[in-house]
């Protein structure tokens, strides 16, 4: 049988069809006006989250943007949950309440969701701060896109991570645009991963349509940190396939970049790795792609047979403990 | 008169007055090569170019700014900020830099700016999405505020609204970007003072007090309530600062019950002040307490039916209606 | 009992719930080396050492942030704005991430954070540096906020903020810390409910509702007044969010007439929002309109003698009050 | 008699001069309680501004923090006005409604006297944006201290001026304290001048205690600009003298390093460049200084002279032509 490692890839692998196949649904679902309010989809970039994972522990914080349906797939939130927020079900991972931008599930570290563009990337090196003030080897991992760069909050952010020497990692998931802005229009540097020496913090890049080299990295990244906490800052070359969100045609890139990145597809190349090396067939493969077909559809039915949140829900949740003003 | 809408209009206003002056331009995200967030700004780039139509990173703080900077030596700058939501990370800037200037520097540096985006909530956008802004701003002394609900009224104002010497806010709203309504011909200099409520329903048993969104839920309301044999008048605010007061108190001296719908929040919002001030200065002519019809006080859940239940709506206007007329 | 100034009861809760709580700690701008601008974290370096007393660098979106992001994962932070005027460039923070998280998070994560430091005018330190923040605050659902006057109030104010499970704001006054009173011994755990009004002095004549910096002008004004033979009742309302409605109608149902002295700046400020709430529920108990005392609606001038003009006084107070007697 | 440029140095010198003495005596007078609100003073910091107008244009833009007295007289503001704006007269150059910390002369391009720890730094961002708009070879000035650099608004103006090649000077005024904060305990990097790096801006070093210095590196900063427009970093190391505001007894440093650095005295050295070439005798040196010290005293008579600004002045500034809402 396979080592643990390889047993992991292929578990990987599969976490990485799950997404692209529950994404697959999700837009489905929307087009057809399931599904309401602002919709992200990450597939193309799935190779980034799940390195990630399979760098790090389970109970590792891990706080995102709004392109959020991979991350908590990632962290082991059901496709259920997952689709029945998109519904605004009460069955949802945020009980309906927070939608496709504000995913969160707390018992898997999942610290959601967060839809303000670099808003996010503070609250990371406050659950870094944490950590090391609980003298806990936990590592924060703090993912954000190209745009999120140029806000305030997130210069301010590393420059205390930096000065504190918080264990948290910065993971820019560089998609070359923010909605139709392309990097080079955003920000005024060659490589975003320069922006890294400006608060003293090593920086270091990986290719995000391969999975390995994105573990691998991420791997020796926290390695360091669990041995001396310090923040690192890791910009993830990657691409989205789809526009910026379902209302978005994308007519501001090339067929060409699109087609060169689709030939370059994470779950392809994973694959085609595996199965190279012995590890995994061809049926083993379509086994694991119709289960997370099955399970995407699956979903579907799930979010559509599920209540809607109570009204009372309102109040509920506006303060700790149902208080009221 | 044409029939186009509010979207269009809101685009004429720009296109004209980056026409008719030079020193204005148009800065934001997405507002040149993609047109516009929600197409506002569409063909503007192509008509005057990439000096004239800005482009930015997502750095409201950081051009919001800039903005204030280039008001100060001459420019006349548009800010669009994609949703007032985001002017949230901008808010020093807007409420410190350009409304404190005059008269920090003793009436040196005036601001000439104008600030303008969707406000308010749209659609299962969720909490942080969906922020109406207009009772924040309003209690910045230096700041105006416009907040059209008509094609007609989004035109006249925003074109006063950049000609205007001071730092102005104009909220637009998302969900009334494809609302139509009839406008002046394109040769027409349709300007709308700032300041300059208007009666967009005459009535006699209770005024209606409304701006922006709540102005078409306002307009559903007295309809209906028509049939009931309740005559509405429905004032709609157009400009929250400078306020029309005069026209508030003339309609409320008529109907002598007021219901204030209003697209914010309760505490502290622009309802609150409108009711103060009316009773403050004919307390005697309030024949019933005064009504208001707000969002409800919780952050804004995303769940569909749930999102309802916070928002003013037709329904609520009429129920309160009917609480102020004893009805 | 003892007395003590308000900086002094500030310190001691701070220390008193450190002790209590590990997870308890304090960042901002110089509340450690330098044992705070205002003096108010004084020692506590010394006591608790440098991973729970945290100097920051000038980020207060940053700190303000990791604030949020450290009471997601179980610590109670207790972030220092050095004044609430500085709050205003971390405001998405503070009105975003930590109220609405409960909500957007379906109910997963409270943020059991408090933001505290002065707020509102002190002197003259002009336009940008003298904001009275409550009235924007109050507008989010999902914050708490209270505003201590006296030394007694700030202790078990502050001690209860940080112990509540939801976002505090602590509105402290910059011009109340030297001034004194009366506070139980050490040993008494003292805790004042958010929420709960108090009566600082009885009257029947007028209920003059005030906070902060406010309540000792109203007392110096019920004094002075009572030599005219005029009978004010002064009820601080000491928090903000949640609201004492009971205790404000309680008041006025006595005494059928009301002024609001309030810090902030009258367009949408805390009392257009008390007035509203006020003839809603005891319209027929009001013998006059409701009358406020707050700042002008100007931009804080540096000037002393405009300055003064600008803000509530004692005078002002006495003044509406007669007003509201028809004196 | 002395060429241009020899004037011009002991012309800057005299201001050096006047800045000292003008800051002296609204210290005595701020003591006397005269003075409300905060007061910051600039002493020890002279050679950064005066070594900036040095290498500049009257017309070229200039904005900085609060910290203010300085660069309005060095823009030539009279000590009058500044001093009479202390007082909170009518006749301040802000008219006594900005202060201390407000300091704008629009005649003489000052834009201020600004409060908000980094705020104005987009603002200057904005003035550079205008110049390059009307085609104009105006450079801006922004001045701000080494606390600023970890603002937000900081890193987004940077971020656009060097997306948009903004002609403005970025110029950080390191004087190693943001109130009791030293540069170590505040930036997480080991020299400011290296976050210009992340923004692919050109970064510079000066030394602030030397006025030649400053000058001629911001000269040969300010001819790149002007031939092209582009924006630039200069970091000036200097030190305050006094405490960080009046109230402040500075007992965060050592009498050590202040000994030091008043050892090093911007306007010693340049008297003493000066007497040493030939250019300055002491009784010309005393001259100046006199006449800096009359000058000072004369504007405490003049601001004590001066009338209030009148109660109609609240609303006829707060919306422009005096209109009232
Ligand atoms: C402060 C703020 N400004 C603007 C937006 C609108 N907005 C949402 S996503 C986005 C683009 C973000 O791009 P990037 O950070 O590269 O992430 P990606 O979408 O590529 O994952 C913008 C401008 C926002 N949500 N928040
Ligand atoms: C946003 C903001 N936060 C805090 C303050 C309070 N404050 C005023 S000056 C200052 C220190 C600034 O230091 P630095 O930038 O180094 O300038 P310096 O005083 O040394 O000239 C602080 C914290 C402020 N004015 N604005
Ligand atoms: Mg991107
Ligand atoms: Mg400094």
């Amino acid at each position: 049988m396979s080592s643990p490692e390889q047993r992991d890839e292929v578990e990987m692998l599969s976490l990485m069809l799950l997404i692209r196949r529950f994404e697959e649904r999700a837009s489905q679902q929307y087009q057809a006006q399931k599904i309401g309010g602002f919709c992200h989809l990450y597939i193309g970039q799935e190779a980034v989250v799940i390195g990630a994972i399979a760098a790090t522990r389970p109970d590792d914080y891990l706080i995102t943007a709004y392109r959020d349906h991979a991350h908590a797939l990632a962290r082991g939130t059901s496709a259920d949950a997952c689709m029945a927020e998109l519904y605004g079900k009460v069955t949802g991972c945020s009980r309906g309440l927070g939608g496709s931008m504000h995913y969160f599930d707390k018992a898997n570290h999942m610290y959601g969701g967060h839809a303000i563009v670099g808003a996010h990337v503070p609250l990371a090196a406050g659950m870094a701060f944490a950590a090391k003030y609980r003298g806990e080897d936990r590592v924060t991992l703090c993912f954000f896109g190209d745009g999120a760069i140029n806000q305030g909050s997130f210069h301010e952010a590393l420059n205390l991570a930096g000065l504190y020497k918080l264990p948290v990692i910065f993971i820019c998931e560089n998609n070359l645009f923010a909605m139709g802005t392309s990097v080079e229009r955003s920000t005024s540097l060659k490589q975003i991963v320069d922006r890294a020496e400006g608060y003293d913090i090593a920086g270091y890049v990986a290719d995000g349509m391969n999975f390995r080299d994105v573990r691998d990295k991420l791997a020796e990244v926290v390695d360091g940190i669990r041995k001396d906490p310090h923040p690192a800052f890791v910009e993830i070359r990657t691409y989205r396939y789809r526009g910026h969100s379902m209302s978005d045609p994308a007519s501001y890139r090339t067929k060409d970049q699109l087609e060169k990145f689709r030939m370059d597809d994470p779950i392809t190349r994973l694959r085609a790795q595996l199965t190279r090396e012995g590890k995994l067939t061809n049926e083993q493969f379509d086994a694991m792609d119709k289960g997370a077909k099955d399970t995407a559809l699956a979903s579907v039915k799930f979010a559509e047979q599920s209540e809607e949140p109570p009204l009372e829900d309102l109040y509920k949740y506006t303060y700790a403990n149902g208080e009221s003003t | 008169m044409r029939e186009i809408t509010y979207r269009q209009a809101l685009n004429e206003a720009l296109a004209e007055e980056l026409e008719r002056d030079q020193n204005v331009f148009l800065m934001g995200e997405e507002v040149a090569q993609y047109n516009g967030a929600y197409k506002v700004s569409q063909g503007l780039l192509d008509r005057f170019g990439s000096m004239r139509i800005i482009d930015t990173p997502i750095s409201e703080n950081g051009f919001a700014g800039m903005g204030v900077g280039a008001a100060m030596v001459g420019l006349r700058p548009i800010i669009e900020f994609m949703t007032f939501s985001f002017s949230l990370v901008a808010f020093d800037q807007v409420v410190n830099n350009a409304p404190n200037m005059l008269t920090m520097s003793g009436g040196q540096f005036n601001i000439p700016i104008t600030f303008r985006g969707p406000n308010g909530p749209a659609h299962q956008l969720g909490a942080t999405h969906s922020h109406a802004t207009e009772c924040l701003y309003a209690n910045f002394p230096g700041l105006k505020i416009c907040t059209p609900a008509t094609p007609r009224d989004a035109k006249g104002l925003l074109k006063t609204a950049i000609r205007d010497n001071n730092p102005v806010l104009v909220l637009e709203s998302e969900l009334l970007y494809s609302s139509k309504g009839m406008v002046e011909p394109l040769e027409h200099d349709l300007l709308i003072p700032l300041g300059q409520a208007e009666l967009k329903r005459e009535g006699s048993d209770v005024t209606i007090i409304c701006y922006a969104q709540t102005v078409p839920l306002a307009l559903a309301a007295a309809e209906t309530l028509e049939g009931e044999e309740i005559s509405a008048e429905v004032l709609d605010l157009r400009s929250i600062k400078p306020l029309d007061l005069q026209a508030i108190l003339a309609s409320v001296s008529k109907t002598h019950r007021v219901v204030v719908a209003e697209q914010d929040r309760p505490y502290c919002g622009i309802g609150a002040e409108i009711c103060f001030r009316i009773q403050k200065e004919i307390f005697d002519e309030l024949d019933a307490p005064i009504a208001r019809v707000s969002q409800e006080d919780v952050p804004m859940p995303y769940n569909e039916r749930l999102e309802q239940a916070v928002l003013p709506s037709a329904e609520k206007i009429i129920a309160a209606v009917k609480k102020v007329c004893y009805a």
